[in-house]
């Protein structure tokens, strides 16, 4: 870890507390290990915000979740004390029972922690870009994902517009599907209803999902063969310098010829206000 | 045979995105990714700049990318609520064009973000 | 090309106040004389030059986190239905880019300054900026925080401060310097606030936020920026908080400067209980220092959102509300505190404020000093304007409103001893001529040959409010962009970016201490010119 | 006036977003002006004869029949008459709701009653999650109002409700009474985890063991006499509330500490 003006003994100034439901690699590395029983994420960091506003929590209760009252008074005590905290968070959190509402408590928690001191919480994303994608989606539409236009203009709401959802309800009738495969991490019967409808794929491989759609496009890869920018999980904006000339096109050449393909077709909507006050 | 070297490359294998990377490349592969973690790493050398794959294939028949485009668009233009979604491993440029083409569609639109 | 003949020209940088006059546009700017094109026929109507918003928060990470933060207010508020050609939207508090546009351009104004970009998030800005149909686009990079910055005026080192400062905005592809809370958000990374002008800064030695103001307004003036330092003063929406405003002033010892939404800072009283209006005595300090110059940064009662660079101010906000609260931090640059928010007539604080914003319009006596904000969408939206002309053009609709107030509020405000009512020529002034000098954009704001044909025409109507927010006609660049309420165009606008000159060895000197503190490489850093979507280089006019 | 009834004859193939199927729309319009009424196909605005058959006019009441499942907003903001419905409906059946009355016999989807202000609705079958909650970023869930669900529920039923009574008669899943805000929960077959999670008032009372929050208190075993008013207000709707402390009585937890909150869980003891 750097060694910065305000830390300059660098990891020696710092107290890394690491949770897991088993000792990893990671583990080693820090100097606090809590090993929290499988789905007890959120209740262990919902008694955390009852423990920093000095609310009483039995110890049984608390050991319930595989942490002792005494470790998580020590933590509290430390956070506290803390000049700055930052919590990392990952897909074992919200992909987990409780999904959204684990990274939810976590959230909370850093925000209740500012009472106290200085604290952050940033979700440790994976899969390169998606930070770029709920970026680009907010400015766009106002929201981040599970979006649908069918009225005209973007409304949200996850669960119902959500790919998972819309795929095992068989809530669409034509799928494109660009940088991801969901023909290999989705549960079967979206995959199912992928092959069911005329599904498109714009990848560099011929990945599982391309082997079930109607139409594959390969394309160049971005970072590597392809130019463009890419968001760092803290929303930073990063330039791609790619090493390599790919023969074949950017994702971003091919969705803007089908995008002018569909334009020149005739437009689907009929006239009408150009705004609207009341929305559905 | 000498190598071509790109400094401060970015990697987007992970949502780390580290900006620092070296890169040696030739015309075909990556040789080597300095200060490349150990997924990063393996992430810039497994791409290579070889033609691997058709550049398209319609129905799982080899088609040019004309007529994979025209297909494409057809099936899109002519769904009742045709749904646009990833967008993970891609740039930011591309996304804009996924969010316009499902704002002119009129379809759902959702990335990784939701699973 | 295009011809607007019989309308009432209000066109204060040339001095002409409602003459019917020709106004002929060729090659989207204005020319003495045009054959053929369209003729639009203005009898009746009035023509403004197009408005220039001098302080606003349209684009970036700010913004597009309280967008994330607010889907409740994007499901009630206007939508923008897509058409083959155009974009679909969404408005209310923290609208996307493109209803940005189109409400911006609905309501007649043609140019924006997004008036806080950090280095960090510059090109995220930008690629925000870029999807901002119709209207220019200018913006202010923050330095008042920036701990390389900071360090160097520490030391005394102004000549190699000033380097990096110009290096900064070449870099974030800028128009201009922003000073946020000088030395307070860097404080707040402490947690602490920095409210003293003469007290150390938490975290260094000797260096005070005066000494920020008054080198950063030197380094502005010294690099000859088109567009003075532009300073959102310390204390901000604390009561008492005049006496710092009034010494920030000072501390710019006749350099000029733009000082940001002063309805947040001209506040005295103790405490929240005590707190009462001082505009008399800032307004006064404007009247007497026309190198200065303002916006008001009015308070409009209803629901917002309310995001500042200013992350101690924030905090303490949402411990008032008990609402949601996000907070961004922005490296070693600044950070960003994020707060829903709505201002209640019924609540003293939220009525002085309201009541602030509008005494600073009709105190300070020259409209060329004082412009129209709600440093939106801190004191209210952007699209809710055409609300703060009426309330300065008709003193009786003020009377009405201010019926509405807590009776405490007697003795605490001044507005209601005021009779001035704007006219025409000086709202033309306050929401257009006077922003566009103020920024240094000469072809804006001015109707007068060779200027930006960017044109609001108004059916005259006595409800002003009306009048101003349904333009008949709004011309951008020549084109005709709305006409009867619909949206005809959406050209892409320009960005005004700046290239002030800084010692080439300044690259050197930054890389290492930049490597040293921030975690991206010091080559991916500035901004790259191909990725600026139209932009336009303005001249610097250093000083010899 | 007589009813108004709505038969599907064609079954959408993607979500039908009907909201104008509400006595509201109806209770003036004739027969013909009710078919050419639009509904969105997924992005189709189609008319709603495209999909019904619609028999009689001028009514504010409405039976709908067939199987429903992907027709969503039924009863959107309704504020009076009633709608039957025979066969399943899809999500937001009588979101925004205002007044009147919906009965469904079959299931429902999720979001039944979101940001509900007034009104009875009752689902024989089935519910699905969010019953009665508060759409994403709403700081307020259901104002008032009824809902019953004979059947089970989905995740986070109530969340952030303000006011009203929601009722599950099977099983319910995790959240039941999310950042419940007030109201009123009653579960006849209990729920999965996290009850009560971040509450700060209100009440959920369930007639079967559930696991608790460790950031909830056991306070004492009684009967409140509160519990007689619902039982009186829940009894026409066929629903048995045991009030009597001699059926045995209630144990009584107070949390959601992590907020801190004063919201009350009612366990039934087996009696």
């Amino acid at each position: 870890m750097p060694k910065s003006k305000f830390l300059p003994r660098g990891r020696k100034d710092r107290t890394a507390v690491l949770v897991d439901i088993r000792p990893t690699k990671s583990a080693k590395a820090c100097d606090i290990f809590l090993q929290v029983r499988p789905g007890k994420d959120f209740e262990l960091i919902t008694i955390l915000r009852a423990l920093i506003k000095d609310q009483k929590v039995s110890e049984e209760a608390v050991a319930e979740t595989g942490v002792s009252l005494e470790q998580c008074n020590d933590l509290v005590d430390r956070m506290k004390k803390a000049k700055f905290g930052c919590m990392f968070f990952g897909m074992g959190l919200s992909m987990t029972r409780g999904k959204h509402m684990n990274s939810a408590a976590l959230l909370t928690l850093a925000t209740e922690m500012n009472a106290f001191t200085k604290f952050v919480a940033m979700p440790m994303r994976g899969h390169g870009n998606v930070t770029g994608a709920d970026v680009v989606m907010r400015w766009q539409t106002g929201y981040p994902f599970g979006i649908t236009f069918n009225r005209g203009y973007p409304r949200y709401n996850p669960g119902e517009f959500s790919t998972v959802d819309v795929l095992v309800r068989g809530d669409t009738d034509a799928a494109f599907i660009i940088g991801a495969d969901p023909g290999a991490t989705m549960p079967q019967p979206a995959i199912d209803h992928l092959a069911r409808i005329p599904t498109i794929v714009l990848d560099p491989h011929i990945t599982h999902t391309s082997k079930l759609s109607r139409v594959h496009i390969t394309t160049s890869v971005a970072g590597i063969s392809a130019p463009g920018t890419a968001y760092r999980m803290d929303e930073i904006p990063l330039p791609l310098k790619p090493a390599l000339k790919s023969p074949y096109p950017t994702d971003e050449e091919v969705v803007r010829r089908i995008k002018d393909a569909i334009a020149k077709k005739r437009f689907w909507m009929p006239e009408g206000e150009q705004m609207i006050t009341a929305q559905i | 045979m000498t190598l071509t070297v790109v400094n401060n490359a970015t990697c987007t294998f992970c949502g780390c995105v580290c900006d620092d990377i070296e890169l040696h490349a030739d015309e075909i592969k990556i040789h080597k990714a300095k200060k490349a973690c150990v997924l990063g790493t393996a992430w810039f050398l497994n791409h290579t700049a070889e033609r691997k794959y058709p550049d398209a294939l319609i129905d799982g028949k080899e088609a040019t990318l004309d007529e994979a485009i025209e297909a494409a668009a057809t099936y899109l233009h002519e769904a009742d609520m045709p749904l646009v979604y990833g967008m993970s491993n891609t740039t930011c440029e591309a996304q804009r064009e996924c969010v316009a083409l499902a704002d002119l569609l009129g379809g759902l639109l959702d990335s990784h973000t939701s699973l | 090309m295009l011809r607007i003949t019989g309308g009432k020209i209000f066109d204060p940088a040339n001095g002409i106040d409602g003459e019917v006059r020709e106004l002929c546009v060729s090659d989207g700017k204005f020319a003495a004389s045009v054959d053929g094109g369209r003729t639009i026929d203005a009898a009746g109507m009035i023509v403004f030059p197009g408005g220039v918003d001098v302080h606003t928060h349209v684009a970036g990470g700010a913004i597009n986190f309280a967008r994330a933060m607010t889907p409740e207010d994007h499901r009630r508020t206007q939508a923008f239905i897509r058409s083959q050609s155009r974009r679909s939207g969404l408005g209310g508090m923290a609208p996307t880019t493109f209803a940005t546009g189109y409400l911006y351009a609905g309501m007649g104004w043609t140019t924006v300054n997004e008036a806080a970009v950090p280095v960090l998030s510059a090109r995220h800005t930008h690629e925000e900026l870029g999807d901002i149909p119709i209207v220019d686009k200018a913006t202010c990079v923050l330095m008042a925080n920036n701990e390389i910055v900071l360090d160097l005026l520490e030391n005394g080192e102004y000549e190699r401060a000033k380097n990096v400062v110009a290096w900064y905005i070449w870099a974030a592809k800028s128009y201009g310097v922003k000073a946020v809370n000088p030395g307070g958000v860097a404080a707040w990374k402490w947690g602490k606030d920095a409210k003293q002008l003469t007290s150390a800064i938490e975290g260094y030695s000797k260096l005070t936020p005066g000494d920020i103001v008054t080198q950063l307004a030197m380094i502005c003036d010294d690099l000859g920026l088109p567009h003075p330092m532009h300073l959102h003063c310390n204390n901000l929406g604390a009561p008492g908080n005049i006496s710092t405003t009034l010494d920030t002033l000072q501390h710019l010892e006749g350099h000029r400067a733009h000082i940001a939404h002063s309805q947040y800072h001209a506040y005295g009283g103790d405490d929240w209980d005590e707190m009462r209006s001082e505009t008399v005595q800032l307004a006064e300090y404007f009247n007497t220092h026309p190198n200065i110059t303002t916006d008001a940064g009015a308070v409009l009662f209803g629901d917002t959102v309310t995001i500042t660079a200013d992350g101690p101010w924030q905090h303490l906000l949402y411990k008032l509300t008990g609402r949601k609260w996000g907070n961004l931090d922005i490296e070693n640059e600044t950070g960003c505190g994020i707060v829903p928010y709505t201002y209640r007539p019924s609540n003293l604080v939220n009525a002085i404020q309201w009541a602030v914003g509008l005494e600073l319009l009709l105190l300070i006596k020259n409209p060329w000093q004082v412009f129209l904000s709600t440093d939106h969408p801190n004191g209210g939206c952007f699209w809710r304007y055409p609300e703060i002309i009426q309330l300065l053009m008709c003193a009786d609709f003020r009377n009405e409103c201010l019926t509405k107030l807590p009776d405490k509020i007697k003795g605490r405000i001044t507005l209601p001893e005021l009779d001035r009512e704007y006219t025409l020529y000086e709202i033309a002034t306050a929401m257009s001529a006077g922003p566009a000098r103020a920024l240094g954009l000469h072809q804006k704001g001015n109707l007068g040959v060779g200027c930006d044909a960017d044109i609001v025409i108004y059916e005259e109507d006595d409800d002003v409010a009306r009048m101003f927010s349904h333009p008949r006609y709004v011309i951008k660049g020549g084109e005709i962009v709305i006409e009867d309420g619909d949206i005809r165009a959406t050209p892409d606008g320009q960005e005004f970016i700046v290239k002030p000159s800084y010692d080439p060895g300044t690259d050197e000197f930054l890389q290492p201490l930049f490597e040293d503190c921030y975690t991206m490489a010091f080559e991916n850093y500035p901004v790259e010119m191909e990725r600026m979507e139209n932009p336009d280089i303005r001249d610097c006019v250093p000083n010899s | 006036m007589s009813k108004i009834t709505l038969r599907l004859k064609e079954q959408p193939t993607v979500p039908l977003e009907a909201e104008i199927l509400s006595p509201d729309t109806f209770a003036e319009l004739s027969n013909d002006e009710i078919r050419s009424k639009i509904v969105y196909h997924g992005k189709r605005q189609c008319r709603l004869d495209d999909f019904f058959d619609v028999d009689g006019e001028r009514s504010d009441e409405l039976e709908l029949h067939g199987d429903l499942h992907r027709v969503r907003w039924i009863g959107r903001e309704m504020s009076r008459g009633r709608i039957t419905v025979h066969g399943s409906v899809g999500m937001h059946l009588g979101a925004y709701m205002k007044g009147g009355e919906i009965e469904v016999h079959g299931n429902a989807s999720d979001w039944i009653g979101a940001e509900m202000r007034r009104g009875l609705i009752r689902v024989h079958g089935n519910g699905g999650g969010q019953i009665g909650a508060g759409y994403r970023g709403s700081l307020k869930g259901m104002r008032n109002g009824t809902i019953i669900v004979d059947g089970s529920a989905g995740l986070e039923v109530g969340m952030r409700m303000r006011r009203g009574t929601i009722v599950i008669g099977g099983p319910a899943k995790d959240f039941t009474g999310l950042q419940m805000k007030g109201g009123t929960i009653v579960l006849l077959s209990g729920a999965e985890i996290r009850t009560g999670a971040w509450m700060m008032r209100g009440t959920i009372i369930s007639m079967k063991p559930i696991p608790m929050l460790p950031t909830f208190t056991y306070a004492c075993q009684y009967t409140p006499d509160f519990l007689k008013v619902y039982s009186r207000q829940l009894k026409p709707l066929g629903i048995d509330l045991p009030c009597d402390s001699g059926d045995g009585a209630y144990e009584l937890y107070s949390g959601d500490a992590s907020v801190p909150g004063k919201g009350e869980i009612l366990v039934r003891q087996a009696g």
